[in-house]
């Protein structure tokens, strides 16, 4: 291709973070006028490739050419004054404001020799923009009273009131409605037509091929290639995004012995906009994996089984009674321990040092007198064991938490719940912003608790993890059961297909 | 962030926490000895020791606070409620009971700050604010605005009294302190303080009842409160409903950031704020005995505050945190 | 383990402090008096003030003044520290007269005298020297009495605005106010605290009073500077109610001049505060003073002596 | 109901006021009168100015104890310089001088990150100590009478002080919601970061808000100035608190992001319509003190409530 056409081109991009190359030179291009399906597992680079694009992370190589002249972005601004701009899955977007003045923030017009915002001409522009779009919305409603998806197109409006010439959508449609989706791809279709450029990142591989001209695959930071929709198809685009999957585990396989007794059965579960109707059983010993991408309801289904947030029905029995959950502190007395996803707004106490961290959820089994005496001996003594087990890398028990390698947090948050010896243990992307080593690692030691008799639930967007890790994994697709799969019929590509809802047959 | 990098930051952040302030305190002491023999008298110094503790002991509960990521700005009028109902009644139900009455008094007052912030969920500031009203009204009304004299053997020695020439509320002090960093260290409410304050949701998954300990940390900032008031009372041997406790908040809150307690949580400094109240003590019998002008005083306060936060600032940028 | 450090290293220095200053005390000869004063935010202390300073000077005493910053705890802690520094004798200013007891009580046992310089006293003080508050109460209905009588103001309403409540000793201004009115036959229609203890307050709660008494005859206001802010009230009101303030500060008396103001009962801070010294001085020539309560007199302010009485305080804070 | 809610949050004072008036007007004649209401309204001038300031600051998601020293610092100028430069310039210096305050409040906020009740803790004492050192601890007295127009005079009937409430609600109405900079105040107090990455100086912005607080203070200290024709360095003492409340009874909150100017307004006028109503009939002032503590408790219990009820509406997917 001839360097005129392209609005945006990469050359030999890469970027590495330690322990990994997060982009690993990609050449990669998009037109004016095109919509360019971006596709790829979790981790195999988009998002480090679009935050570039925003002027988050400078390059560590290559160039990035924008109409044919070469652009280096030391900010988010400079890239949204070269014409560029990137819509994040978390807005930025102030929820206090109204519709229009988010539109236009920093550059609102002005009137009384600007002096005064002129709101007359703020909403009129705002309106004409969204009208263009043909979004029904009110400009002067606050961005905190409306929907995700009306937030969605108030990024879009803002896009387009910076004239940006490139418009890069990170899983735009992943938390809608069918119906929200349908409006979002009119309006990206309009953008089309009216000559900008679209990046579109997406999991759900049938909105890809409804929308986009091209799709490129990207795999472990690498791009694997760049098609025309036209001439491929769903499975090889599928093939392209799992690559060759080692199956460590699988050899293992044969000598476990088959199903155990049930420790938690779940029946008819439903969680308010996340899962309907959802049923199984987890059996002593098991690792159960939920896949699902996101909007799929698996981490709303897990957050409510802990009782982080209500279930809207469904009974739940555990070692065969029947039980409520209605707060973690009921889950942890129960046996079931929880690790999230969000270390660090969730999991970590930052102030703390790494044995408070550990021991807070049994400080008070671990003192005389209701924890009126805490018994260091004691306290210590589980904290080596844990670390052991684990075989945590920190320099002291006293060492802060937030000094440690992700890696070693996520230890320490797995050896949280271990303390508590739990019976059953949910883990939420458990490798989550972790390197390779300790990835492996971690998959060894949840492996050998589930061969010690503890049942896991996990979740994870990282193929492999699904793959490998669990004896079963059931899939769900826009909260409802889609698949299931055990270690004799798991399928790489089929589990991809179920995900991301193509159902139509994968190859098997 | 890089281990061992990391690892120096906190040793060097650490060691600023347990040995900055006394540090500052020494050169203090020290330079005000060499300026006035008078300032350095085993007698100005130890009476200085117990006036400190009159705002070091309403700080402990504060501590637990300010740790938790809440607020009281209703401890003076607190304190004045507090002091007049105990004192009005050494006369029906005698000393010991008196004294009682007060610590329990504020007890319950830091309760019922505590239900308004967990249960209504109303920021603290804004709780404490309105009730600093009332307490303060409902102090002037109880006594008709007539001061409570302390004639009480017993309640003036917890205050005034001395043991082996050291002033009883030093000892009060060093008990209070001691149990505080006890319960801060060696007890499951702590550790639980210090996980609400540092990040609530972490501490609400790992099974702690969130709203409980943030009700029960206001408790003890009126329980620290009722105990530095009965000191008050008998150091003042009276309690003014209109006087007791005026500014005191300020006082006690300026005491506990100064102490390297962050305002944003979780962090804390128990003894810094006991070293914080002597510092500003011996800052300001220092200047006094040096006959500085009382103006310059205020000014002299302000700068060493905004420069001790600054200092805190940099600690926890050390530490990798932000402060709000 | 560190915290234990951290404090024997303060502990340390300390000791080490005391034992190095241990020296200095005791030693010195001359004669020392500690004065402890309220504040030096207002006028009237400052006069107090300068009057123990100059009767030091005057007598060739060696003079140490500490400010409560209007803060009781400090005051006794202040206290204590004079009586640590072995002053020969002690001059207060109380914030909280309430207060002083115990501190008062050590230093005697100290035998260091205590001589209260207004405000009031508890605990063993050898002397209190204090405006006859009550008095310039009376003193100013009467003068009020007596003007609406040439004035022909037939009204018998009159009010009282008083100090903040927990001043209580200022109180008795008022009450002394309110017995005589009483006693004179006139109603006291509104009795109020200014709020705040300012001049823009006293502005406030006169405009109040007004609302409430359109025809009230005259005011009577336990602070100066609350005076001249109802002075100013009135004036903006066009009325002619009379105003009475309390104190004697050079506001008041350029309220006065500009005929704002009716009159002003001044208290002689000055005096005060240089008698206190006197009164020590007596004590230390071995005659006894228990518990005295000396009064010191308050004088009327007129629009017709205003201008000599002027003239005496400023020679007075001149010298 | 959502909608009365709504109403609430921005006119729920008018209620209390409502309440209060019927009270007052069974209890006094003296109330309902032309005089009594034009006073009311004065004197809450200088209480509403710096609710105006305050609610800019709370909107930041900041805060500000020093107002009070800030007047006291322009006063003991205004007092010093009426007789040099004369008024008009006087007061603009003296205004200036206070808002330069706010400057350094500012700088140490934004700049240092120290947290603002700090910030603005330490710059009151550094402030009521430097006050005190210009007037050399002395009150002034202004000789030029003409000063007192500002607080006490009258203009068609009506005191100044009402003009110049009028005044600076239409100005804090037009910065707050009219103009860029009070909405770009609003952005930071609701989602710093965000406002952040949409390309606003968010430093300047908070710079800008403690100079607005300060100026406010500034000029209500021109009032009350005025009315005392003194020059005091320890003015209005525990102002700061009442204006605090008046704020936050005005339905402005602490977690940034929205104002009330409106509620700041009314509430100012409510609190010295307690003040005023109630020394009318005499009421002690210990009973005021609680009044006014009760109302507060009052406003914010009803606005948990609302709050709640508003939360448990959204879940139930009812657009509010």
């Amino acid at each position: 291709m001839d360097g005129g056409v392209e609005r945006l081109r990469t050359i030999q991009l890469t970027k590495t973070f330690p322990g990994v190359v997060a982009v690993d030179k990609v050449d990669f291009d998009v037109r004016p006028g095109e919509i360019h399906a971006l596709v790829g597992e979790n981790g195999a680079g988009k998002s480090t490739l679009i935050k570039i694009l925003g002027g988050v992370y400078p390059p560590d190589g290559g160039q990035v050419v924008m109409d044919g002249r070469e652009v280096v972005f030391s900010s988010t601004h400079e890239s949204l004054a070269s014409g560029i701009s990137v819509i994040y899955q978390e807005f930025n977007l102030v929820p206090d404001l109204s519709v229009a003045e988010n539109i236009f923030i920093g550059r609102e017009p002005k009137t009384f020799g600007g002096t005064l915002v002129d709101f007359r001409k703020l909403n009129a522009r705002a309106a004409e923009i969204l009208a263009t779009l043909e979004m029904p919305l009110d400009v002067k409603s606050y961005v905190s009273d409306i929907s995700v998806a009306e937030r969605q197109m108030v990024e879009i409006a803002k896009a387009l009131s910076h004239d940006s010439r490139l418009i890069i959508m990170d899983e735009p449609t992943a938390t809608l409605t069918e119906k929200e989706v349908r409006k979002i791809f009119e309006i990206v279709k309009n953008l089309r037509a009216r000559g900008v450029a679209i990046i579109y990142i997406s999991h759900r591989l049938e909105e890809a091929f409804e929308l986009a001209d091209r799709i490129s695959v990207m795999r472990d930071g690498r791009k694997v290639d760049t098609r025309a929709i036209a001439s491929t198809s769903k499975n090889d685009v599928i093939e392209m995004m799992v690559g060759k999957v080692v199956k460590e585990y699988f050899a293992e396989a044969g000598a476990r012995e088959a199903p155990r007794q049930p420790l938690l059965e779940v029946r008819g579960y439903s969680v308010a906009d996340a899962v309907e109707d959802i049923s199984f059983t987890l059996h002593r010993g098991e690792i159960l994996a939920f896949a699902g991408v996101l909007g799929s309801g698996v981490h709303g289904l897990l957050q409510s089984l802990f009782g982080v947030i209500p279930k809207k029905a469904g009974e739940v029995s555990f070692e065969g009674t029947p039980v409520h959950i209605d707060r973690p502190a009921d889950a942890i007395r129960l046996g079931i321990g929880y690790v999230t996803e969000d270390r660090k707004n969730a999991g970590l106490l930052p102030a703390m040092s790494v044995l408070h961290n550990l021991t807070v959820i049994i400080i008070r089994a671990l003192s005389f007198l209701r924890g009126l005496f805490i018994r260091d001996a004691a306290e210590m003594k589980s904290f080596a064991a844990i670390r052991a087990r684990l075989d945590i890398k920190l320099a002291g028990p006293t060492q802060r938490i937030i000094f440690l390698s992700g890696g070693n947090q996520q230890k320490v948050l797995i050896g949280r719940t271990l303390l508590t010896d739990c019976k059953a243990l949910i883990l939420l992307e458990p490798t989550r912003g972790i390197d390779i080593g300790a990835k492996a690692e971690i998959h060894r030691i949840l492996r050998e608790l589930a061969d010690k008799g503890l049942s896991i639930i996990l979740t994870s967007s990282e193929l492999p993890e699904l793959v490998n890790l669990p004896d079963r994994c059931i899939v769900l697709y826009k909260g409802r059961k889609a698949a299931e799969f055990t270690r004799a019929t798991m399928d790489s590509e089929k589990l991809v297909a179920a995900q991301i809802g193509h159902t139509g047959g994968a190859r098997a | 962030m890089n281990g061992v990098r990391g690892h120096a930051r906190v040793w060097i952040a650490s060691r600023w926490d347990s040995f900055g302030l006394p540090a500052l305190i020494s050169i203090l002491l020290v330079t005000f000895s060499l300026l006035s023999s008078t300032f350095a008298s085993g007698f100005n110094l130890l009476s200085n020791l117990a006036f400190s503790s009159l705002v070091g002991i309403g700080a402990i509960g504060m501590v637990f606070c300010i740790m938790s990521g809440d607020f009281d700005i209703s401890v003076g009028s607190m304190s004045a409620l507090a002091g007049v109902l105990g004192a009005s009644l050494v006369g029906r139900i005698g000393g010991v009971g008196a004294v009682l009455v007060t610590v329990a008094t504020a007890t319950v007052c830091g309760f019922v700050n505590g239900v308004f912030v967990t249960k209504l969920k109303i920021p603290a500031f804004i709780t404490t604010l309105g009730m600093q009203y009332v307490y303060r009204a409902i102090a002037y009304i109880y006594t008709s605005n007539t001061p409570v004299y302390i004639k009480d053997p017993f309640w003036l020695f917890l205050g005034s009294g001395t043991v082996l020439g050291i002033p009883f509320p030093i000892i009060i002090t060093v008990v209070c302190f001691a149990a505080a960093v006890y319960v801060l260290r060696k007890t499951s409410f702590g550790r639980y303080v210090v996980a609400v304050g540092t990040n609530k949701t972490a501490a609400m998954l790992s099974g702690i009842n969130v709203d409980f300990i943030k009700n029960m940390v206001f408790v003890l900032v009126g329980f620290f409160v009722g105990i530095a008031t009965v000191v008050t009372a008998s150091y003042l041997g009276s309690v003014n409903p209109g006087m007791t406790g005026q500014g005191y908040e300020f006082q006690v809150i300026t005491v506990v950031v100064l102490g390297g307690t962050a305002l944003t949580g979780g962090n804390g400094n128990m003894l810094g704020a006991f070293f914080a109240s002597l510092f500003l003590t011996y800052l300001q019998n220092g200047l006094g005995l040096k006959q500085v002008n009382s103006y310059w005083q205020f000014v002299a306060t302000g700068l060493v505050l905004i420069f001790a936060v600054g200092i805190n600032r940099v600690k926890s940028a050390l530490l990798g945190q932000r402060e709000a | 383990m560190k915290k234990i450090l951290s404090i024997l290293l303060v502990l340390a220095v300390m000791a080490g402090a005391a034992f190095a200053g241990g020296a200095g005390e005791g030693a010195k000869k001359e004669v020392t008096i500690g004065f402890s004063l309220w504040t030096m935010k207002y006028t009237f202390f400052q006069a107090v003030e300068k009057g123990v300073r100059d009767a030091c000077k005057e007598l060739g005493y060696k003079y140490i003044m500490i400010d409560q910053n209007e803060d009781a705890t400090k005051m006794v802690n202040d206290l204590n520290s004079l009586v640590g520094q072995k002053v020969t004798g002690i001059v207060i200013t109380p914030v909280d007269p309430g207060a002083i007891g115990p501190a008062v009580k050590k230093a005697r046992d100290a035998k260091i005298p205590v001589v209260c310089a207004d405000i009031g006293k508890t605990g063993p003080v050898n002397a209190l020297m204090i405006s006859n508050n009550k008095k310039g109460g009376e003193m100013a209905m009467e003068y009020m009495d007596k003007l609406f009588k040439e004035k022909g103001i037939a009204s018998k309403k009159v009010g009282v605005g008083r100090v903040q409540p927990q001043y209580t000793y200022a109180s008795q201004r008022g009450d002394g106010f309110v017995a005589k009115a009483k006693e004179m036959g006139y109603t006291v229609v509104s009795d109020l605290v200014t709020q705040p203890p300012t001049a823009e307050g006293g502005y406030d709660t006169m405009q109040q009073m007004l609302s409430a008494n359109p025809d009230i005859a005259g005011v009577f206001f336990a602070s100066g500077r609350e005076a001249v802010g109802a002075s100013n009230a009135i004036k903006a009101a066009g009325k002619n109610t009379l105003v009475v303030g309390y104190n004697g500060d050079p506001e008041e008396i350029q309220a006065m001049k500009d005929g704002i103001m009716a009159g002003d009962i001044a208290q002689q801070p000055y005096y005060i505060g240089y008698q206190s010294v006197m009164l020590l001085k007596e004590i230390f020539a071995g005659k006894t003073y228990e518990d005295a309560v000396v009064p010191v007199d308050v004088a009327l302010l007129t629009p017709s002596n205003v201008d000599e009485f002027q003239k005496k305080v400023d020679a007075l804070m001149k010298k | 109901m959502i909608r009365f809610l709504k109403l609430y949050e921005k006119f729920g004072i008018v209620i209390f006021i409502a309440l209060g008036s019927i009270f007052l007007v069974s209890v006094t004649p003296n109330f309902l009168k032309l005089d009594t209401i034009l006073n009311i309204l004065a004197q809450a001038a200088h209480g509403a100015i710096v609710g105006f300031g305050m609610t800019m600051a709370l909107t930041s998601g900041g805060f500000d104890l020093s107002v009070e020293s800030i007047m006291a610092l322009s006063s003991v100028f205004m007092a010093i310089l009426i007789p040099v430069i004369g008024i008009p310039m006087a007061i603009l210096v003296s205004v200036l001088i206070g808002s330069l305050v706010g400057v350094l409040n500012g700088l140490i906020i934004a700049k240092l990150k120290v947290n603002p009740l700090i910030t603005t803790l330490s710059t009151a004492t550094i402030i009521k100590g430097v006050a005190l050192l210009v007037a050399g601890g002395r009150m002034i007295v202004i000789m030029q009478k003409r000063f007192m127009a500002i607080g006490t005079g009258k203009l068609l009937g009506i005191p100044v002080p009402i003009y110049l409430m009028a005044l600076f609600f239409g100005l804090f109405y037009l910065v707050v919601y009219r103009s860029s900079f009070g909405r770009h105040v609003a952005a930071v107090g609701s989602n710093e970061s965000a406002a952040r990455i949409s390309g606003l100086n968010v430093d300047l912005v908070k710079i800008g808000v403690y100079v607005l607080v300060a100026f406010t203070g500034a000029v209500a200290s021109v009032i009350r100035t005025s009315q005392a024709l003194i020059g005091m360095p320890s003015m209005s003492p525990g102002f700061v608190l009442v204006v605090l409340t008046i704020t936050i009874l005005g339905g402005t909150s602490l977690a940034g992001g929205r104002g009330n100017l409106w509620g700041t307004l009314l509430a100012a006028i409510f609190v010295s319509m307690i003040y005023y109503g109630l020394n009318l009939i005499n009421v002690q002032v210990f009973y005021q003190m609680l009044a006014v503590g009760l109302v507060l408790m009052l406003a914010l219990f009803i606005e948990g409530l609302r709050v709640r009820y508003l939360q448990a509406a959204k879940a139930k997917g009812i657009k509010v």
